[in-house]
This record gives structure tokens, sequence and C-alpha cells, in this order.
């Protein structure tokens, strides 16, 4: 149980894994902050996504990355809170049980709702939503749960409405939630990963990212309702969850993007290391360098 | 093991490179501001290669005066601090040493009640050594506060502000607006900030008053209608204020805004300027600021907001003569306006090219590794 | 003293009075292992009923022993109106509590209670901010809240005179108006305020004054039937080995007080009907 | 400050905890890193920076004021340090406007009770008691800029570190005609042609080892913790804040029950506690309270020397 206070690192971690090779990456690509110009001659583009015009010339009104898509010039957000897209899987919070819906926090600019309609009843089929369910739906989901759910339409006003109709989506029992700046979540079909040390990840599109342990299923009444028996999760699977959510945080710590591949890569190199030393500084610098060589070195096999 | 190694000896090269280059542009700033000002001050004949004899001496009388103001300004600090440990009415030490046993300083030209003219000295340097068109340094760092958006530490000179950016999300709904976005705006300064202790952090008149006014400015500023029905958080706390502690919030808010990558027409940057017998002095410290000059405070954009404070501060987007925010202080004379608002919007553009730097800098290092 | 002087039976009047003295020694005997139980009050309360004992004046700690309490009067439903009202006096520290709730206040939408207090008599605003975190947290302990979702239980606290040993006497007086004010809570809180001197011994319910030179105290409220703490206020400088040997005796001295509250409980319920 | 985790996150961190493992891999006794920096405000007599695990993020300032005072008024001298805790609304958006004042009072309120005897606590305090109703007053400003958890034993460790690096001018004050006292700045005499104005003020500097420091123990089912993140405070029964000192009288090789002193404890949060497990708290407390001395002990000597423009926070 030994305490030790250090001072300040001379150069932030996060400064040093900028300035080392790393990072060459980016450096090609026009970075642009909001009211610069984003191109010199004007007339030939079209303008798109995070632009503005301002007298007579083509703006960007956003901080990110110019993408040219042959005549259309966009700006892609780098760091951005949480905007929905239809398809995306996230993992919300339920913050208020209303008439006929649930409003759910997926960190995006406004509550998104579930309305009860599309929500998989603990009845398994999809019979027709009446008076009594409703009274029953904080039975079924109160304030504070987390769920799983797809986005199914985007409003205009940017609220996110989702839906839960698959067995795969629907409430979370137990694991550990870890928040994620969303920009740092890569885009890929598979968001629900059983890794082989026995437990599961759900990479949210929103930056939420859930790990848990893949016990056997809960067992399902005949009656359909899910039985809510809070088993006591082993104490193997637990260490092993907590080095992948501590392997989670180092990944958001140094900004390296998140996807399965970094995670077993990481999850891997952090085994010689104990959990605890994983969120210390130099250690963790330390393995934030080698995962970034291993997945660049994979990156060059690919091309 | 051994990959481990020489990674090991990559990363203590990289901090060995890192150190000296850090104590080299240290030393090369001052080194350059010293030559760049003896070199005008003394170069005069150009017709032969090397130094003249009074060439040579007005150089070494220059650096010795460089060195006596610096040691001037140690000194005037050095009496200045104990008197700011002790309330007006206090007797504070210095006082009473004065009061105690009265003597001469001979030819100091710290007079007691510091006179306008003590401000700039008859060889156009200020009290800390800068010309009057020079700004203090600026260190900014970025993305440091994990549960904002985002987040911005700046230093102007000794002015230290943090600023946080919550949003935009939904908040309160007494707050909520249909069509565009409510921007929540709190300007505090810690209780240790100034040199007096505060006993309250906010809520006094003056800091409601420059919240209200960074509100107004950052409303012309934020693409509001792409969020309707949202609220952004804008939180400013100036933990040691010594002087222009408005531009800095400003300066320190719109980077604050460009990391959270919030849509913004662009980056606004304000300056601080002050007048001294018609010659306007920029980026004032809380000394000069205490004096009775008027000051005009100016942060470009759009629309033009005129309130007549002592301190003209005035914050410019990009550079560019849009103004977004005036704020004068004192009384000033209707023909000195024009000038310090050009040596203002001036300014601005100079800490518009800082700002631009830092932005871009910082987008490059947090944008993911293998992202796309 | 007697009232009865007058019932036309004399003979079975004889064996009444005989009775009486006899209850009178057995109190007696009974009361000096209880606390002294005293009233002086100095404000006109309605129908306050008093306790009335023999050895009330012996004041000051010397003849006090050290585990006797300042003389104490405790009275739970003070006022009818309020939804829920008790007083509690130690020597000449009085503490008046008043509940008004739970009621919906349209701001607050949790699942569970808020439990609010506001200090009233007391001027350092420091000792404010102390009282109210010490009994926000001790009252969010005992009630259940989360049967009250949405609802505010607002307690005023009046402190009329403060000769030391405040918290305690607000824990009992703000237990006293809960019980009054049957909003559901997990049961009585006793509370005692204990010093530790220099040499060692304790000083049971001191006030300021003889509490100067105590080098430490301890403000120590527990639920008897659940045997678990609800407020543990050390303050001072005390040996970290003597701290478990003061709160065992803290612990004592609250179990102490707990007939005296019942007494108090039971006689407002009588009055009630 | 209300963090929202679900019934079953709840669940699996308290059958975690009860088996010694939290979810960020830490024992029940162990802190999460530490960082400290000290003189980072050059407008302040004292300052400190203390950041918890890279999110608790408390600066700590310290201003002196001479104050007079009526002696014959005040029989027992009061201790000279006024504490006041301010949530900045940087932390979260909850602590904007008077959100974070009530959570800031109480623990202003908490750190008065543990530093209440101070002036026989820390050896040299009593020479701040300047002669004939004279004192120097120390105002002990804390600002908490981020907000993850464990915010007392972060301003302890900030407090501690601000009064090691306060720096008080020597003063002798000397009854002046009409009532009225004059103070002079001592100055060290150094002969030459150095004029007296130009000599520094003689300094001089509290010693610090047996500070008192403000520990947080939670209870989660049936486990003591130290340093809690801001999920496990919502699963926490309920709060201990213990203020622990260190006794200077007691020879360094006694055993640990006579070497410290408790100097407050204030149940916190709601919840019920045993007497067994007050116990033990108070005795985990102190066993954290010997490692964190130690700790500081060794950064406060080896703090390099910063030149003087070197910012913070960076």
């Amino acid at each position: 149980m030994s305490i030790e206070i250090s001072g300040p690192p001379l150069v932030s971690p996060w400064m040093m894994l900028t300035m080392s090779d790393a990072r060459n990456d980016i450096d090609k690509d026009k970075i642009v902050i909001p009211g610069q110009a984003v191109c010199d001659a004007p007339q030939q583009f079209m303008r798109g996504h995070g632009t503005y015009i301002r007298d007579g010339e083509i703006v960007s009104s956003l901080s990110g990355v110019v993408q040219q898509l042959n005549r259309l010039l966009m700006v892609k957000t780098i760091k951005q809170r949480y905007a929905g897209e239809v398809g995306d899987v996230v993992v919300a919070r339920v913050v208020e049980v209303q008439a006929k819906r649930w409003k759910c926090d997926v960190s995006s600019r406004l509550h998104a709702n579930l309305p009860l309609g599309s929500v998989l009843l603990p009845g398994g089929d999809f019979r027709r939503k009446d008076v009594e369910d409703e009274e029953k739906m904080s039975e079924f989901l109160k304030n504070g749960e987390l769920i799983c759910a797809e986005v199914q339409q985007v409003q205009h006003d940017g609220t996110l409405m989702l839906h839960t109709r698959n067995n795969k989506y629907g409430k979370l029992q137990q694991g550990i939630l870890i928040k994620v700046p969303p920009h740092l979540i890569k885009k890929s079909k598979k968001h629900f990963h059983t890794l082989p040390y026995g437990m599961a990840v759900i990479i949210g599109c929103n930056g939420n990212v859930w790990v848990t342990p893949a016990l056997p299923e809960t067992t399902v009444e005949e009656d359909g309702s899910h039985v809510h028996e809070f088993q006591i999760v082993p104490q193997d699977i637990r260490l092993v969850m907590i080095r992948v959510a501590a392997c989670v945080r180092l990944l958001r710590d140094y900004s390296i993007s998140i996807f399965l591949n970094s995670l077993t890569t990481c999850y891997e190199m952090s085994q010689p290391y104990d959990i605890k030393e994983l969120s210390e500084q130099e250690t963790s610098s330390r393995l934030a360098y080698l995962i970034t060589a291993r997945l660049l070195q994979e990156l060059q096999q690919q091309k | 093991m051994n990959s481990i190694q020489n990674i090991q000896q990559v990363l203590n090269l990289q901090i060995r490179l890192f150190i000296p280059r850090f104590q080299l542009r240290e030393f090369l700033t001052v080194y350059n501001t010293l030559s760049e000002r003896c070199f005008n001050a003394c170069a005069r004949d150009y017709t032969t290669s090397t130094l003249t004899k009074d060439e040579g001496s007005c150089v070494s009388q220059c650096i010795d005066k460089q060195m006596l103001v610096n040691r001037r300004f140690m000194l005037v600090f050095a009496e200045q601090a104990p008197k700011a440990l002790f309330k007006q009415g206090e007797q504070s030490p210095t006082e009473a040493i004065k009061s105690a046993k009265p003597e001469q300083t001979p030819a100091s030209q710290t007079t007691e009640t510091p006179t306008t003219m003590s401000i700039i000295s008859e060889h156009g340097f200020r009290i800390d050594g800068r010309r009057p068109a020079q700004i203090r340094n600026i260190n900014t760092r970025l993305g440091l506060n994990r549960n904002a958006e985002g987040s911005c530490y700046l230093e102007h000179g000794n002015t230290k502000v943090l600023c946080a950016v919550y949003g935009p999300y939904e908040g309160k709904a007494s707050k909520r607006l249909e069509d565009r976005c409510a921007i929540v705006c709190q300007y505090s300064t810690t209780t240790f900030s100034g040199l007096e202790r505060k006993n309250r952090p906010r809520g006094d008149r003056k800091s409601t008053e420059i919240s209200r006014l960074l509100e107004k400015a950052f409303e012309s500023v934020i693409l509001t209608e792409s969020f309707p029905r949202s609220q952004i958080d804008i939180f400013c706390e100036v933990i040691q204020g010594d002087g222009s502690n408005l531009a800095a919030c400003v300066n320190a808010t719109s980077l604050a805004l460009a990391d959270a990558g919030i849509p913004m027409k662009g980056i606004a940057s304000a300056a601080t300027c002050g007048i001294v017998d018609a010659k306007p002095i920029v980026d004032l410290t809380s000394r000069e600021e205490t004096d009775l000059l008027p000051r005009v405070t100016v942060s470009g954009f759009s629309s033009i907001i005129l309130l007549l404070h002592s301190k003209f501060q005035l914050a410019t987007i990009c550079g560019r003569d849009e103004v977004i925010l005036v704020e004068l202080q004192n009384r000033l004379h209707i023909d000195h306006l024009s000038v310090v608002m050009d040596a203002a919007k001036a300014t601005c553009a100079d800490v518009y090219e800082c700002l631009a730097v830092v932005a871009q800098q910082h987008l490059k290092a947090c944008a993911p590794i293998l992202g796309h | 003293m007697n009232i009865f002087a007058n019932i036309p039976f004399m003979k079975y009047l004889s064996f009444l009075l005989l009775l009486f003295t006899f209850f009178v020694i057995l109190f007696i005997i009974f009361v000096s292992r209880m606390p002294t139980i005293r009233s002086n009050l100095s404000i006109p309360l309605t129908h306050l009923n008093r306790i009335d004992d023999v050895r009330m004046e012996t004041d000051d700690v010397e003849k006090r022993s050290a585990t006797a309490f300042r003389p104490l009067c405790v009275k739970c439903g003070v006022f009818g109106a309020q939804d829920g009202s008790g007083y509690a006096e130690f020597g000449n520290t009085r503490v008046l509590a008043q509940i008004t709730g739970p009621e919906g206040d349209g701001k607050w939408e949790e699942a569970y209670a808020k439990v609010t207090i506001t200090l009233k008599g007391v001027e350092n605003e420091t000792k404010v901010a102390e009282l109210r975190a010490d009994m926000t947290s001790s009252l969010s302990a005992v009630i259940f809240v989360n049967k009250y979702p949405g609802k505010v239980i607002d307690i005023e606290v009046t402190v009329l005179s403060d000769d030391g040993g405040v918290l305690s006497t607000a824990i009992t007086a703000v237990t006293l108006a809960l019980a009054h004010s049957g909003i559901e809570h997990m049961g009585l809180t006793a509370s005692a305020h204990v010093t530790l001197r220099q040499n060692g011994d304790y000083i049971t319910d001191p006030s300021t004054s003889e509490a100067e030179d105590a080098i430490g105290g301890v403000t120590f409220a527990f639920v008897p039937n659940l045997g678990q703490t609800t407020c543990v206020n050390l303050y001072g400088r005390i040996p970290l080995k003597a701290t478990s040997p003061l709160l065992e005796f803290a612990r004592q001295r609250a179990i102490a007080l707990v007939p005296a509250i019942h007494k108090a409980v039971v006689n407002s319920v009588k009055e009630r009907k | 400050m209300e963090v929202h985790i679900s019934d079953d996150e709840k669940l699996f961190l308290i059958h975690g905890v009860e088996q010694d493992i939290r979810n960020d891999g830490r024992a029940c006794a162990d802190f999460r890193p530490m960082i400290l920096e000290r003189g980072v405000l050059s407008g302040t007599n004292g300052s400190c920076r203390v950041q918890l695990g890279q999110t608790t993020d408390v600066l700590a300032g310290i201003k002196l004021e001479l104050e007079a005072y009526d002696p014959i008024a005040e029989k027992q001298p009061k201790q000279p340090m006024s504490f006041h805790v301010d949530f900045s609304a940087n932390a979260s958006s909850q602590f904007a406007g008077k959100g974070g004042d009530q959570y800031g009072e109480e623990l202003s309120a908490a750190f008065q009770v543990a530093y209440s005897r101070s002036l026989d606590i820390i050896p040299n305090l009593s020479k701040t008691q300047l002669a004939a109703g004279y004192r120097w007053k120390i105002h002990v400003d804390i600002s908490v800029l981020q907000w993850a958890g464990s915010v007392p034993d972060a301003c302890s460790l900030a407090i501690i570190g601000a009064l090691s690096d306060l720096e008080i001018p020597e003063v002798d004050v000397t009854p002046d005609d009409g009532g009225k006292v004059s103070i002079v700045l001592k100055r060290p005499r150094i002969g030459g042609d150095v004029r007296d104005e130009e000599v520094p003020v003689a300094m001089w500097k509290l010693i610090v080892t047996s500070c008192p420091m403000l520990l947080t123990v939670s209870k989660i089912g049936t486990a003591n913790l130290v340093d809690c993140s801001p999920e496990e405070e919502c699963c926490i029964r309920s709060q201990l804040l213990i203020g622990v000192a260190k006794n200077l009288e007691s020879t360094p090789e006694s055993d640990d029950a006579n070497e410290y002193d408790i100097t407050c404890v204030k149940q916190h949060g709601g919840g019920l506690l045993e007497m067994e497990s007050i116990d033990d708290m108070t005795k985990l407390a102190t066993r954290t309270a010997k490692g964190l001395y130690e700790a500081i002990g060794n950064r406060l000597n080896t703090e390099e020397k910063r030149k003087p423009g070197h910012s913070f926070l960076l």
C-alpha cells in the first residue's frame, strides 16, 4: 500500500506521442479552423456541410479536416459531440419515463426518445401495446438503467429515435461503462464483440463502451420474461473485465482510435503489467508507444 | 524485450532533445528582443563594417539600460507586493518604514503616486520592458478538462485563465429556446486571483456584468441555429488576474469552443488598449490598469456594442475588422477613439495569429491515431 | 405538596398516602440512575408537562456525577397546527424543531424525498454550515426517503439559547418532531454530547463553561433498536487509542437518555387521544 | 454532485469491492496517482496544486493579512487559519451559480474543525501571534478546478503543500505614540553599498511535518475504501471525514497507536454505521495518513526549483 506523489510530467505524455513519428498519417490532410478559407478558387466548388460563404469566399465554420468529393467541399470535424446517424448502435441511459416513451441520454445534443412501440417487451412477440403496458413501463425500464439500442430515425432538430426490436439490444445487466470521446470510435460494422477471455464488449457509436461478463444467458421463464437473478461474477472474469476497461481508458488517454483490433493488441501487451500500473504515467506512455508501433506495422502489411 | 529497450532510448532521446529546445527558445527570445532594440537604437553609421567607437559604447550603454530597467522593475514589484498584503486602511510595513524614517531615494524614478508619465519611460519602454505595441507572451494548453467537451488554459503574461465548455446538451427547460441554442456564461475569479483577497469568487456586480458581456459576444460568434432547444455552457475562471482579464477570457473561450468542435463564424481574439498622452499602449498589466488612464477592450466580429467603461477592450474575428465586443472604461477624448480602436484591432490581429497556430496544432494532436 | 388531601374516605386516604410515599422513594432511587429530569421553562409553552424531581438544583459538574446529564426537558409535539414539532432542553441549551412536509414543491422530481434543514438562531456562518451538514446526514439516514418520491421535507431548527451541546440537543428535538409528524423513519435517535479532559476523565453533557479545559469531545447519535450510529461528530485533539473508549462511553450515555425520550413520545400520544 | 448509475452496475461494483478489486484495478486502500506542484501562483504568499488520478484538480492559494485583535476579549488564542473551499463551475455544470456552495461550505467547516487545535499541533504556528494584539491571519483558499471524487483528500494535500510553500515576513511591532503601532519589516544586515531597500525581507516558514490531514473513508457493503471515484460514491453506505494529525512528541519507533491524534470525525452523506466499523475506519485512516505523510514528505524535499517563468497546468 505504498503511496508516492510525483511532480508534473516535464512534457505531458500525450504531447510526447504527438511529436513521435506515429502521427505522420495526419500531416498530409488539410486541417482547418473556423474562419479559415477552405479553398482558393471558390467558383469551381460547391459548398458542403461545415462551411459558409463570407464575401465570396468559402470559409470553414468547423475545426476539422477538409474533404473533397469531386466538386463538393466539406469539413468533417475531428472532435465533436455525438451526432447520431441511422443504424448506429448506441449505449444509452434512461433519464425519464414519459407517457408512451422513455427519454434516454445518449450524450448527444438532445436526449433520444425510445417509444414504447419500438421495444421488445418481455412477452417476446410484437403484440399490440395496450394501456396496461403503459402502466408497467417503469417496471420494465426505470430511471438510470442502461440500454443498448439502434438509431431508427434522426428528427429535424437532431433528436434520435431509438429502437430495440432485436434480442441483442435491450436492457444491460452487470458490467462497467467507460465514457470515451465519440470521435475515437472507429466506424465498423460489428459493435458486439465477445472476447475469448469470457467477457463481451459493446462499443457504442456515441462513445459509451460497455464491458460485460459473457454470463450464460439469464434463464428465460416460460412467459418470456427475463429472470433477473443477481449472479455474482466470478473473480477471474472480473479481473479480465477490469483489465479490458483499463485498456479502453489507456487508449482514450492517448487518443488511439478504439476498435476490436486495437483493444485486443492493448490487452495482450498489458499482460506483463499489473492492472493498477496501466493508469500510471510512465507505464501507460511506454505501452501506448508499443501499441501504436504494432498497429502501424499491421496497417503497412495490409496495404 | 529488446524492442522495449530501443523504444526506451527513443523516448529518452526525445526528452533530451526536447528540454534544450525549451531552454534554447527561452534564451533566444530574450537575446532577440535585446539585440533588436539595441541595434535600432545604436547602429547609425553603415559606411564601415566594424562598429565605430561611439556605436560600441552606445550598445553597451543600451544593454546596461535594459538590465537597469529590469532590475528597477523587480524593485518596484518587491515594493508593491507587501503593500498588496495589507488592506488599504492598514498601515503596510513599507509605508511604516517611509513614515518611520523618511529618507531620500536619490535618482530613483519611482515616486509615491506613479503619475501617468512614468507608464512609458523616455526611451519608449514600459515598466516591464515592453514596447507600447508589444503584447505579453501567450502559453496555452487545450483539452485538459476530461469532463468538459472543450477546455482551454491560457496564460497571457501573468494573467492565467481556465475555461471549460459544456454542451451542446439538453439543459433545463427554463433556459430552452425553440429556434436556436441557449448560451449560458459564467465568469468567476478565484479569491486569491487579484492582489487583494476577495471574499466572494462570483456573483458580485462586476462579474455578472462581464458574464453578460461574454454571453452577448459569443452569441454572435457561435452558429446557434444548428442546435435548436439545446444549451451550451461556457465557464471562465480567472486563476490569477494581472490585467486585461476580459480579453484573456475571450481568447480562452474561443479556443475552448474550437476544441469542443462547435461550429463558429471564426476564432474571436481580444485585446486591451489604453492611451497615454495621445500614444496608444496595448495589452495592459494590472499595474497599468489601476492608473487613471482610459482603457479600451475590443473583441471583433460583427456588431459593435459600445459600452462606456474606462478600459477599452476590443475582440475581432480572425483579425479582420468585424468587432463583436467593445468595452471602454474611464473617459476617452473623442478623437482618441479612432486611434485606440485601430491600435486594439491591430493587436487583435496579432493575438489571432497566436490563437490560430495553437488551435491547428491541437487539432492535429487530438486526431485519433489510425482513425480513418 | 400532595393535592389529594380533601378526599372524603379518610382511612382510605391514609392507605393511599402510604402507597404514594413508597412510590416517591422508589422513584428517587430510580431517578438517581436515570438522568435528572427538571425543567424551569422560561418560555411560556402551553400545556408542557413537567416531571418534577427533588435534586434539581445541583447544577455544576463537581456535584453532578460524571455520568449525569444536565437537567433536561423534552417535549414531543409542541404546536398543534404544525405537521411535526419537538422541543429539547439540556440545561440552558434550548432547541425547537418544526417539520413542514412532505410536500411537492414542483422543482424536485427525484424518486426519493429531499431533506432540507433551515437553521435559525446561530450567527457564526461556519457553525451554521457544520450543523446543517451533520443534521442533514443524520436525518436522511433515518427517514425512509424513497417512500416519499418527489417530495421535500423541510425541518426548521431554531436554537433558542446555546450553552454547549447544541448538535445533540438539536438531534433530540428533531427526533421528537419526527415522531410527532408521523413521517416513516427507522426509529428514535438518541444522542449525547461527551467531552474528554486532559487527565482522561469524561464529562457528560457539559455546558460551555464546563467544557473549557477539555481536550476534545464527541456528539454521538445512534438508533438504539438498530444499534447503528447516524452521527459521529468528534472534535478537538484526541489520541487514537482514546477514541474508541470515548465513543463507547458516549454510547452508554445515549442509551441512558432513551427512556426519557420514550416517555415524551408516549405522553404526546396520550394527549392526542 | 450526483452521477447516475444503474442498480446492476452498483451491484457489480459492490461485489468487486468486497473482493478487494475495484473497477480501476486498485485495492481498497490504494490511492490514484497523485501529482503535487508548489509555488505555482506568483500573486499569493504560498500556493500549491494537486492532481489526483488525472481528473480531480485542486488549487490552494494562501494570502496573509495583518489582523488586529482584542487580546483581553479572547481568553484562548484563536488559531490564525481560516479555510474557504470553492467549487469552480469548470468542474461540472452542476456547480454553476449556487450549485457548489453548500458542499463547499460543508468542507470549509470540516477543515475549520480539523485544524481547530493547530496552534499546539504545528510547532511554530504560535510565532504568527505578534505582540500587543496583532497577529498574522492566514487565509487558505482552495479552488476545485476538476471534480472526480475524494476532494477532501486532495484539498488536505494541497493545504499542506501550500503551507510548506508559505513565506511569512519577519516583522517586529513597536508601540508608537497615541496608541498607534509601527510595524517594521526586519531586513538582515548586509554590509557594502547595498541600499537598505534592496535587501530582501527576512522570511520564515512553518514546519508542516505534523499538519492535520482530512481523509475520507467510505463504507461500501462490508469494505472500507479510500479515494472513491464518482461511480463508487454512488454506492457508498456512509462516509467518514477523519482528521488525522501526527503526534510530534511521540517517539518514531513507538507503535502506531499513540503516533497519531484524531482531530475530527464527521459522518457524512447519510447512512448508518456500526461501532466496530467506525473503529476500523479510523485505523484505516491512520494507516493511510502514515503513507501520505511519508509520500508528501519526500515529495516536498525532492521538489526541484523551477525557473520563475515556468507556467503550470501545461
